[in-house]
Parts: C-alpha cells; structure tokens; sequence
C-alpha cells in the first residue's frame, strides 16, 4: 500500500531537482521553472499530508502556495523583461551589480 | 521643590537645547551661567538633604511603561549625593578653564548635555532609565573626543565608545533576566532597583548575574585588562573631556558595582572578593609601573587613575563600612584630583601644544604658582594625610586590611609606586635647570585658569582636613547597605564577610 | 492496485520530466516537459482525493502560468540554446544528492503522528470542493481575501513592468535601439 | 593650657601661611624675622607647658576636632601634652627657632629667601603634629608632613642639574629630594600595617585606648605591630638598609639639614619607639632586634664617616650613627634615656651643622675638607662652636653627650649584651676621630683654600648670637641628666643599672673615655698638623668600599631603580601594548577582518548567493536529520 513516506520521498526527490536545477542553472527563466518545480514538490507533500491526516488546512497551505506562485510568475516575468531590455541577457553571471 | 532631581536631570538639556540660540561670543558665558546654576542646585540638593536619614530621598516616581514596570524613578542618597555634586563641579570647573575656540557653542551644548546624562546616571532608581543615562553618556563623549580631539581621535573615539558600548550591553542582558526573574517570583514586572533590592536569589544566578554586570561597570572602571582605551581616550580627548572622563565618567562603572552588584548580589559578591582583589592588585602595580613609564604627562595621570581606581574597586569589595566608605569618598577624591591634574596638564598643553616630560624641565623658576598647585595635587594623588585623597586611601586599605593583610600590603605598595611615578613626572617637568629655551617664557596660570583651580585646592584640602561633612552621610548610607546586604545574604560565609557594625573584634578578645 | 501503479507511474514520469526541465539546454523543451510535469503532478492530487486542489493546479499552473511562461518566451529569443558556465557542477549536485537524501532519511524515519489531531476533519461523503469551500471561507477568508489583492497586485505589476516600451522588439537586434537613440538625439 | 597648646602649635603654621604670601616676592628680611618671632612663641609656648607639666606633673588633652569618623572608626584632632611630647616639643621649638633665626643669616642671598620660611615653619608645624598626637593617626599626619616638608627643602635648590654618581654622589638636589621620599614612603607602608593591625584588634588608635588594651592581645599581633611600626621607624629614622637618603639629604640648604635631618625629624622614628613603649616592652625579641639593628648602624655609619671628606656628609653619617645609639637604648629598654640622648644630640648636632653652615657660607659652598684648613683665624667662633660640638659629640666628660651616650653604653653592658657593648665602645671611639678629623681637617693646619682663591669670612654676629643657646645647651645639657629622669619617668618605665654595674660604672666610663680621647689623639696626631694624603690607604679597598658607602647606593641603582624602569618600560611596551591592548584591537581586528573576509562572498552574482542559501539549507536540515536521530 502506499503510504504518507512514498508521497513525502517522491516530493523531497522532486524537490531537490528543483533545488538542483536552482543551483545550477545561470538562467533566469531557467531557474523560474527550477522554483516551479520546487513549489509543485512541496503541494504534493502538502496534499499527501491533508490526505493522510484527514486534515484540510495542508491542501489550503497547497492552495495559497499556487497563488503565490501565480503572482510570483506575474510579476518575476515582468521583473526578467525589463531586465532583459536592460542588459540584453538573462544571464545570471552578467547580473553582477549588488557587488559589495 | 519637589521634583529637584527631575531639575536637576533636565535643566541642562533644556538648557543645552536652548543653547543652540544662543550667539556664538556668548556661548561660553551662557554655558558658565547654566553649569553654576547647575553647582548651586547641587548645592541645594546637599542642605536640603536630610544627613541622618541613610535611605533614598528625594524620590519621584512616574509609571513610563507600566505593563512592564518601567517608570521614571529617581532617588539619592548619601553615596549618590556628593557624586553628583562632584559632577556638576566639574563640569562647572571645567566650563571655566576650558581653552577652546572653535566650535565652542557646540562644545558648550555637549557639555551640557553630557551634564544631564552624569547626573541622570547617578539619581536613577530605574535599571532601564539608568541604562538609559549611562548609554547616553557615551554620546557627547565621543564627539568631544572625536571632535576636538589629537591626531588619532577618531580610533581613540570609537575604541573608546565601542569597548565600553560592549560591556554595557552584557549588562542590560543581565538588567533583562533580572527583570525576569523577579517578574517569575512576583507576577510583575519592575526594573525598580529597590524592587530588586528585596529580590533573594540563588546563588548560581547571583553568579551569572554579577559577572554580566561586572562587565559593563569593569570595562567602565576600568579594570585590568579592560583599561586600553583609557590611555587612548585620555591621549586624545581635549582636556575638558579627559577631565569629566576621569573626574565622573570613571565614576559610573564604581558606582555601578555599589549601587547594583553589592546589594543586589550580595553572596556572588562575597565570592568574588579574591578575584576581585587580585585584579585589583594588578591594576595597582601593574598600571602604576606603567604610568611609570611613560613619556607623556597625560598618559601618565591616565594610568595613575587606572591605578587610583583599582583602590577604590578593593575598598568597594572589603564588605566593610570603612572600606566602602572610604571607596565612595575616595572616587570623589580621585575626581576632583584627577580632574584638576588634567587640567592642569592641559595648561602646559595650552602653551607648548606638547605633553611630552622631556620638553620641559625647570617649570617651577618660570611657574611657580602653576607648580604650586600641581603640587598638592600631585601630593594629593599620591595621598598625602590633610588631602582629600588620603583619607579615601586610608579607609580604604584600613577596611581591606580585615579582609586580607597580605593583599592590602601589596595593594599598600600604590602609596610607594605612586609615589615613585609622579614625584617622577614632578621632578621631569619641574625640577632642573630650563633646557628648552622655549620653556624660558612661558606664562604663569592666568586668572581664569587660577580661578578654576583655587577651588579644587581648596575642596582638596578642606576635605582633607575636616572630611566630616561628606563622610558622615556616606558613612551612614554605607552601613544601612550593609545591614541590608547582611539580612539579605544566604550563604553563611557572606553573612561572616559582611560586617556591619561589628568590624572589630572586641578588645579583650584573643583571635 | 489500481494506485500503486498510478503513483509509480506518475512519480516515475514526474522526475524524468522535472529532469528534462532541470538539465535541458533548450527552454521550450524546459518549459514544455515542465508543463506535462505539472499536469501529472495533478494526478496526484486526484489520487489522493484532493479534487478541487487537482483541478486548480490545473487550471492555474497548467493553464495560467504557464500560458505567462510561454508568452514571456516570445520577448526573448527562445530558439538559441542557452549557453551557461556551469562551474562546480560537483558542489551543486553534491549538495542537490545531499539535500534528497538528507530529506528522504528524514522522511522515511518514521513519523510520530499519534499528537497530529485534525483540525479541520474532511467529511465522509461530502465532496471534497464543498469541503474545502467551507474551510476556505471561514477560517481561511482573510488569507483568501488577501490572495486576492496579491494576485491583482502582480497582475497590475506584471502589466507595468513588462508593458514599457512595448513598441519596441526585444527579440531584434540591439542595433536598431541605437539608431532609435540617435535618431532621437539628433531631433 | 588649652590656649598654650594651640599656640604651640600653630604659631608654625601661622609662620608658614604668613611667609607663604610672600612666597613668590623677592626676598624680604622682615619674613624671616617674623617666622622667628612666630616660632619663638611656639617655643616660649612650649615651655610654658613644660613647666607646667614638670610641676604639676600632669598632662594636658586637648581634642580639637573630629577627623575621620567611618565605620567604628573615629580618629579625632586630639592632642596630648605629658612628659615625652613636652620634652620634643621644647627641643624641636627650640632648635627650630634658633635654625630660623640662623637661615635669616645663611639664606640671605637666596632669591627665594621667603618661600624658604614658609617651607620651614611648615616642617616645624607638622612635626609638632607628629609629637604632640594623641593618636597613631595624628602622629601619621606628622609623619608625611615632615616627609613632604623635608622632600620640599632637600629639592629646595630644585634648578640644579642632574650630575653622574661620580661628580655628585646625591646627582641633584631634586634627585635626593624623592629619593627621600620614596624611602619613606616604603616605611610608611609598614607604619600605616602597624596602624591598621592596631586598629582591627584593638577598635581604636587612640595611644591610651591602645597602650591599655595591649595586655590582651596574643604574641603574635604585638609582634606584628611592633615589627610593623618599627620598619616605619627605620624609614624616617634612616636606618639600615633605608639610610642612603639621609646623607643625600644634605643636598638641602644647611639649616635643613641641621634642623630636620639631624635634630628633629630624623629622630622621630626614636620617638615612635618611645612613645610606643609599652607595645615594645612587651615585645621582647623585635626589642632586641631594634637594639642590635641600632648598635649595628652606629658602627656601620661611624665606619663611613671614617674616610668621607664632605662636611655635611661626616655630619650627617654622624647623626645616623647617633640614631643607632638612641636605637640601642630605646631597644634595650633605656627609653628615658633614648629621649634624653634625642634631646642633647638635638642640640650639639645642630649646632655642629650650623657651624658647617657658616663654613659653607665662608667657602662659596665648598664642601671638601680637603680643600680647606686654617679656617680658625678667620672663624674663631665658628671653630670653637664646632669644637664644642664635636666634644659633646665625642663624649668628652661634662659636655651633653657625654652623660647621654656613657648611659647608652653602660645599659648596652647592664643588658648582658657584651658584644653590643663592645661594638658601641669601639663605635665611640670612632666617633671622636672623625668628628676631630673632621674639626681639624676644615680649621687647623695649613690654608688649602687659597689655592681656590677663596676668600672666607666670619658669619654674621647675629647669627653667631643666636647659635649660642645651642653651644651652652651642649655644654650644660648633661647636667640635667638627675631631673630630666625625674621628670620622664613619670611617663616612661623607669630604668636602673644593677648593683654591679652601678658598682663599675667608673670603669666602664673610663674605658670609652679612653676610646674617645684615644680617637681624638689619632685625629690630632694625623690632621692638625695640616692634610698628607696617604696614596697606600686611599687606593686600599676598605678605604674605596668606606668611601663609596660600602656600595649600597650603587648597589640600589642597579638592583632596585634600574630594574624598576626596565620591567616598568617592559610593562608599558610589551604586556600593555603588544598584549593586553593588542588583544582588544585583536578582537576588533578579527571583527573586521572576518567582514572583510565575507565581503567576497557578496559577488554580486545571484547564483552565487543562491549556491550559499543551499549549503545553509542543507546544513539546516543536516543539523534537524543529526538532532532528530540524537535528540
């Protein structure tokens, strides 16, 4: 049978793709699907929970966290365009400028 | 006059603040005026102080925060009375001889404002209002020294302000958790220190307890090893700043270990006697060796009220009357001592812009009155009977000496190696023929200069001859402390250390 | 029966496409198995009884971010191949293997949940968007309402930040920026 | 009485405020004639109350004021007059005011003729502190006083410049000036212990609370204390190993060297003894030890006064030894006799610096014997006050030294302390030939002095007037002998020689006289008839260890002084710089380096940041895996 601990190790592995690709990738847009992808693991171990504790408040942390990601996505597109008409490049390694 | 210590506190900020329209030729007048006014509440405050009563009067009390019981609460007494008099004396003096030009509306309001954070440090009954004014203090102090200070102000400033900023911190971590505390025992919270006064805590607090306080006042003091910025603060201040830092500044951190440490923590305190004692010690000898040594007049007072500083912090731990006593009157001593030794400093300063000794030599043929007075106080500091600062250091030693003969002994050789390193700096500067042609013309101490001296000779022998006046009330304080710490105390070794009343032992008795 | 094989299958297709979206050079193939991932990750929900959350995930992800990621790939130039450094590749996938497996022993411990009580109980035979609409709004309306306003906050951002200078083509080269500029100057 | 007491003591400091408003004026004679009329009062005072106390013998207690009150302690201005301190107070009165009326004489070319005055009637003042006390408080404010004062007149001369060891062995009058201070200020260590022990144990400092309370204590605390005010003793009564400031002293104007560093201040640490009798008393072995560390110096400085050939420095090498013999009496019990050998050596050691004074004042300040010779055609009376003097000094039958001193010796023998005896004979002996060498070096034979082209001359007939008081007191003084014990030993234990010893007491005084006259024979035989200098002994070493003071100053140079300013330097420069101060700025260091250092992490690169979020996160959840699996 399928347990909590099979969702819950199915969303850390997806996770830490996401964290992977995250670390790995200089691109931009690149790293919004990273973080995408990271936000998607968390949902399911959210879900997974709400269903094996017969509890609502993980699939209401699930709704939110989809919410949140939507804006993120809204307002983080607009961000990389005007970054993009700035630089010319998404490129994370051309993006230096907080330097201390 | 009710409130006379909220004047007293507020009436040289306000002063201060109306101060920034005052016309600049004026400043100085105006700054003089408000600080005598200033001496002459002070003044007020000491006649119309009732000298049998040996607890806080005076008080006022106005809730500021009352869900956690911080409130605007000021008392003194006796041990407080006469710093705070000493303070706005000095500040008095020092306004008088000070011989700065530029920027001197600035220095005046800093002056003053510096006035009320002294004062304001040493009448507070509240730990976050003391906390308060004792942070605060560090304020126009920096910018004295980091305005109208030497060459390396700027490192001497922030060394100074950082290091003691640290200590203090430490402090209002422990000011926090005995706050705590009492809120745990109680159910409400208070940062009164006579609230806390009846506060009987374990031991193992009292310990943890201590040593945060103990840091804050022990940088403050200060105490071996926390000295270093001293001599940088001093080498750099302008004089008026080194004569507030030594006269009251210094102050704070030995009226701290009196007002918090002893009662509060009474058995900690016990324990920490030997420790203490031997810091004490080094402080003693070592800084003294170190004054020795050094090239420069200034330095050396700084050192030598490291030195003086490490008596009073054993007379604080001799758990005596005599010793406290004597500690209490000895920090008014040093004050007025070190103070009038710095600004006599910077009247050579003034003239030759050199502190260095081997530049001069022969003062005495070209100043004699000038040499005059750094005479007695030279005689003074080093503890001369008929000075005020004989007295101090005698009660002191008498009151350490039940505690331990061995440490006071060596604690004794402060009269032999002080001594040694001002008669030193005397015979340098003074002494000899005048090598230095530049020395041959120098001016002797003009009015203004005699004028704010004269007093401080006069206090120092005053007080050197009939020390009563001021000695009673902080006699009497002193004991109802001790009562107080005795009653308090857990352990049976403190009770034994503590002596109230009963220090001699009975003649007759064989020990 | 029926489940385990969906959740091998779906957890299977789930990480070899969330792979392809991580590793791959190309960003339409990135974004388009990143899409398919998401899609079966609402297969999940659906599983585990979560209807409405699946639907939504849906709608949202599938649907709406994902429609924003593919018009934002029209600004940029989405046929290149995108050229990265990819210094201490070992430190990263050193720390991505670190983190799966610290987080896989943390998960497959097992889990005391005797203290876990529910607050808010699904109900038997009750559907689970009825459900969750109780939840929502009740004790979630704050949080809800607040969404709300945020979405419509990034909206209006998105619009601003992205709608500047929406005259000019981004995808063209630079060159023609310049000629504007001068052209300008010279007026 | 009351009245007499006060202004006994305080016509001095009305003498010193009063020379003090003029102490930056040129000089003016009427300064000094007032201070001298002002401590004639003092003395007329003083012996006013010494009749009194002699016939009614009783004393009078004044107590002025409360000093210091903390704690149990209450230290009041109280001051007592009985027979010991009346006997100091005449002596120091009288001595004082014949050195002022002598300093308008001696000073009267000195610029700071006035501030001289006003520093002398303050010695005068805080040594009438220190005798007339009634408590060990008060005698500790005399105590620094006179240290002040005497630091004051020895640095009096202050402009002068600091010379090597070899051209100068004092280097400067300011040098010798804190070098006696220091030295005193060590055994005022030991003095303030004494008072501190007295005071724990017995409540008070009070001498009569104290004196009465002593039967009580255990053996040990006398000891202590006794040990602890002794070591006070030694310092201001310059004896070994704290006695090379008093011949540095002689740096100071010479009616300071005759008033302080040899008739009053110097003795104080015999008077302590005195005064402390019944805590000595009851202290045997530390007794002992004060009489045989007395006996020892009088030979040890005797030795020294041998070969030197400055003046002053005999004189001075003389009045240390002289306190070694007041030591040895007060030590073995004799303390009457200790205060009557203070009183007559007050009187003929004065006027022996005196006489040295006007020499000096005749020579343009040239002290070497050497240099001088035929002075007795010039200065007649100088010559026979110097002689007289130096007979008292010598113990020649008649004259004040002689009563005294014979006393000494004799109790040295009664005591059954042999060998003391025989050093202190032999010591006397010793005595009588430098103090005639010395005599006869500077006024007999042939006139050195022209060679420096010196022109001496007599000292003022006033000025010789008013020494004579002190020349007669030398002559006669000894005759008071019978009354003066009559009249302490009201006081102080009395003193008797056993039957034996009163049975030889003839032979035992035949036996120094022949030692005394033996030695003045020497000095005649060898100096009167003009100076040959013997190459053979002066290259010996004996002679060059004599001469060089067997060392110990050098020795304390390089042993004590030097040393000193090393580690103080090593002090300063290492630990405080390099150590505790380099911690501090260490600690500040480290604070800025370790920003400075994670400055480089802030690349500005996102996914920098993004690969140090990771490692934090992972170390989190490491720390959360570890603590979960431990915890």
């Amino acid at each position: 049978m399928i347990g909590l601990t099979h969702y819950l190790i199915v969303s850390a592995l997806i996770f830490s793709i996401g964290l992977m690709g995250v670390l790995r990738r200089r691109n931009l847009l690149m790293l919004f699907f990273a973080t995408e992808v990271m936000l998607n693991a968390v949902n399911i171990a959210f879900a997974a929970i709400s269903h094996y504790y017969n509890d609502l408040t993980g699939q209401m942390f699930a709704f939110f966290i989809i919410a949140i990601a939507a804006s993120e996505v809204a307002v983080g597109l607009g961000i990389l365009i005007v970054l993009y008409k700035k630089y010319g490049s998404l490129d994370l390694d051309d993006l230096a400028s907080m330097k201390g | 006059m009710d409130n006379i210590l909220s004047v007293l506190v507020f009436f040289p900020a306000i002063a201060g603040l109306l101060g920034f329209v005052v016309h600049k030729e004026s400043a100085r007048a105006y700054g003089i005026t408000v600080a005598a006014i200033e001496f002459l509440l002070s003044l007020w405050l000491w006649f119309s102080f009732d000298t049998a009563n040996a607890g806080m009067q005076f008080m006022e009390m106005i809730p500021l925060i009352p869900d956690f019981g911080v409130s605007y609460y000021l008392g003194v007494d006796g041990i407080s009375l006469f710093i705070i008099i000493m303070a706005t004396l000095m500040t008095l003096i020092g306004m008088m001889s000070m011989s700065t030009t530029h920027n001197i509306k600035n220095m005046i309001i800093t002056l003053l404002f510096l006035e009320m954070t002294m004062v304001g440090v040493f009448v507070s009954l509240d730990a976050i209002i003391f906390y308060l004014f004792w942070e605060l203090s560090l304020v126009p102090m920096l910018y004295i020294i980091g305005a109208w200070g030497g060459p390396l102000r700027v490192y001497a400033s922030v060394k100074f302000f950082l290091y003691t900023f640290a200590g203090s911190l430490i402090m209002l971590v422990g000011m926090l958790f005995v706050a705590y505390v009492y809120h745990n025992l109680t159910g409400v919270w208070s940062f009164a220190i006579t609230d806390w006064y009846a506060l009987v805590l374990p031991v193992d607090y009292q310990l943890w307890l201590f040593a945060a306080f103990f840091l804050g006042f022990a940088i403050k003091v200060p105490m071996f090893p926390f000295h270093t910025w001293l001599p940088y603060a001093h080498g750099q201040a302008p004089t008026i700043g080194s004569v507030i830092l030594a006269a009251v500044l210094l102050k704070m951190g030995t009226y701290g270990f009196v007002r918090f440490s002893l009662p509060m923590f009474p058995d900690a305190s016990v324990i920490a006697i030997t420790p203490i004692a031997v810091i004490s010690i080094i402080m003693i000898i070592y800084t003294a060796m170190v004054a020795y040594a050094q090239k420069d007049m200034k330095q050396v007072i700084a050192y030598s009220s490291v030195s003086h500083m490490g008596i009073i912090m054993l007379g604080i731990f001799a758990m005596n009357a005599e010793g406290i006593g004597g500690s209490v009157f000895q920090m008014l001593s040093h004050g007025i001592v070190s103070g009038a030794l710095f600004m006599l400093v910077g009247v050579i300063y003034d003239r030759r812009h050199t502190k260095m000794m081997d530049e001069f030599g022969g003062l005495a043929s070209v100043m004699p009155k000038y040499a005059v007075i750094f005479g007695i106080m030279l005689m003074a500091a080093v503890g001369l009977p008929l000075t005020i600062g004989f007295v101090g250091e005698f009660l002191v030693l008498l009151g350490f000496y039940q505690v331990s003969p061995i440490m006071t002994i060596l604690a004794g050789t402060s009269i032999i190696i002080g001594a040694v390193y001002m008669l030193t700096v005397y015979k340098k500067s003074f002494f000899g023929p005048i090598t230095n042609e530049a020395n041959r013309t120098l001016k002797d101490l003009d009015a203004k200069e005699t004028w704010s001296l004269v007093p401080l000779v006069l206090i120092v022998v005053w007080l050197g001859v009939y020390p009563k006046p001021v000695l009673g009330p902080i006699d009497n304080s002193v004991k109802a402390m001790l009562t107080f710490m005795d009653e308090k105390a857990i352990t049976q070794e403190a009770k034994d250390m503590i002596q109230v009343a009963r220090s001699v032992t009975k003649t007759g008795e064989v020990k | 029966m029926y489940e385990i094989i969906a959740f091998y299958l779906f957890s299977a297709l789930t990480i070899g496409l969330f792979l392809i979206t991580v590793m791959s050079k190309n960003v339409l193939y990135a974004m388009t198995s990143l899409a398919a991932g998401m899609v079966l990750i609402s297969g999940f929900f659906f599983i585990l009884g979560a209807d409405f959350l699946g639907v939504v995930q849906l709608i949202v992800y599938v649907g709406a971010v994902m429609a924003l990621y593919s018009f934002a790939m029209m600004f940029f130039d989405a046929t290149r191949d995108i050229k990265e450094k990819n210094t201490n590749s070992a430190l990263i996938f050193l720390l991505g293997g670190l983190s799966a497996v610290v987080l896989v022993l943390i998960f497959a411990a097992p889990i005391h949940s005797d203290a876990i009580q529910a607050l808010y109980p699904m109900h038997e035979g009750v559907g689970n968007a009825q459900d969750v609409g109780i939840v929502l709004f009740t004790k979630y309306l704050v949080p809800f309402e607040v969404a709300a306003v945020m979405l419509l906050v990034a909206m209006i951002a998105g619009i601003i930040l992205a709608g500047k200078k929406m005259d000019q083509s981004l995808t063209e080269d630079m060159a023609a920026d310049d000629e504007i500029m001068t052209q300008k100057d010279a007026k | 009485m009351e009245n007499l007491v006060y202004i006994a003591l305080f016509a001095p400091f009305v003498s010193s405020m009063f020379s003090a408003l003029f102490g930056m004026s040129p000089r003016q004679t009427f300064v000094g004639i007032v201070a001298s009329s002002l401590l004639f009062i003092s003395f007329a005072a003083s012996a006013m109350l010494a009749f009194h106390v002699y016939t009614t013998g009783t004393s009078v207690h004044v107590t002025m004021m409360e000093w210091i009150s903390a704690g149990d302690l209450t230290i009041p201005f109280g001051f007592l007059v009985d027979q010991v301190s009346v006997t100091m107070m005449t002596v120091v009165t009288l001595v004082s005011t014949v050195v002022h009326i002598y300093s308008i004489g001696y000073m009267d070319h000195d610029k700071s003729f006035n501030r001289f005055f006003s520093y002398l009637s303050a010695f005068v003042f805080s040594m009438m502190i220190l005798v007339m006390s009634d408590n060990f408080a008060g005698l500790f404010i005399g105590w620094e006083g006179v240290g002040v004062c005497s630091w004051l007149l020895i640095g009096f001369w202050y402009h002068k410049e600091d010379v090597s060891r070899e051209e100068n062995p004092s280097i400067s009058p300011s040098w010798a000036a804190n070098e006696a201070f220091i030295m005193n200020r060590i055994a005022d260590l030991g003095m303030l212990v004494g008072l501190f022990i007295l005071y724990w144990n017995v409540g008070s400092l009070q001498y009569d609370v104290v004196f009465s309370a002593l039967p009580n204590l255990s053996g040990s605390i006398l000891n202590a204390a006794a040990v602890a005010l002794f070591i006070g003793a030694m310092g201001k009564s310059a004896q070994f190993p704290l006695h090379t400031w008093l011949t540095d002293a002689m740096e100071g104007p010479t009616p300071v060297s005759a008033l302080i560093h040899a008739a009053t201040m110097v003795t104080a640490g015999v008077f302590l003894v005195i005064r402390a009798n019944p805590l000595f008393a009851m202290t045997p072995e530390v007794s002992f030890f004060i009489a045989a560390l007395g006996t020892f110096v009088a030979f040890f400085a005797a030795s020294m006064a041998l070969v030197n050939r400055d003046l002053k420095r005999i004189i001075a090498f003389s009045t240390l030894s002289q306190l070694g013999y007041m030591f040895a009496a007060a030590g073995l019990g004799a303390y009457w006799i200790a205060l009557f050998h203070l009183a007559a050596h007050a009187f003929f050691k004065a006027l022996l610096f005196l006489g040295a004074g006007n020499v000096m004042h005749a020579m343009h300040d040239e002290l070497d014997i050497f240099k001088m010779g035929g002075l007795k055609k010039v200065m007649k009376w100088t010559y026979i006050y110097m002689g007289l003097a130096s007979l008292a000094l010598a113990g020649i039958p008649f004259f004040a030294g002689f009563f005294s001193k014979d006393a000494i010796i004799e109790t040295a023998f009664n005591e059954g302390t042999l060998v003391l005896w025989a050093i202190l004979v032999v010591t006397a002996g010793m005595t009588a030939f430098y103090s005639f060498r010395q005599v006869f070096l500077t006024f007999l034979g042939d006139e050195r002095y022209k060679a420096f082209g010196i022109h001496p001359h007599e000292m003022y007939k006033f000025v010789l007037v008013a020494m004579s008081p002190l020349a007669i007191l030398a002559m006669v003084a000894g005759f008071g002998m019978g009354s003066f014990e009559h009249f302490v030993t009201k006081l102080l234990p009395e003193y008797h020689m056993s039957e034996h010893t009163h049975h030889i007491a003839w032979i035992l005084g035949l036996v120094v006289l022949v030692f005394a006259v033996g030695g003045i024979w020497l000095a005649y035989k060898k100096y009167a008839k003009g100076l040959k200098r013997d190459e053979k002994l002066e290259n010996s070493f004996i002679y060059k260890l004599l001469a060089n003071q067997y060392y110990i100053p050098q020795l304390y140079g390089e042993f004590i002084s030097k040393p000193y300013a090393m580690l103080s330097e090593m002090m300063w420069k290492n630990v405080d710089m390099k150590i505790v101060d380099a911690t501090v700025d260490g600690i500040a260091k480290f604070i800025y380096k370790s920003g400075d250092g994670s400055r480089k992490m802030q690349t500005g690169n996102l996914s920098n940041y993004l690969n140090w979020m990771a490692v934090g996160g992972v170390l989190l959840l490491v720390v959360a895996a570890l603590s979960a699996m431990l915890g």
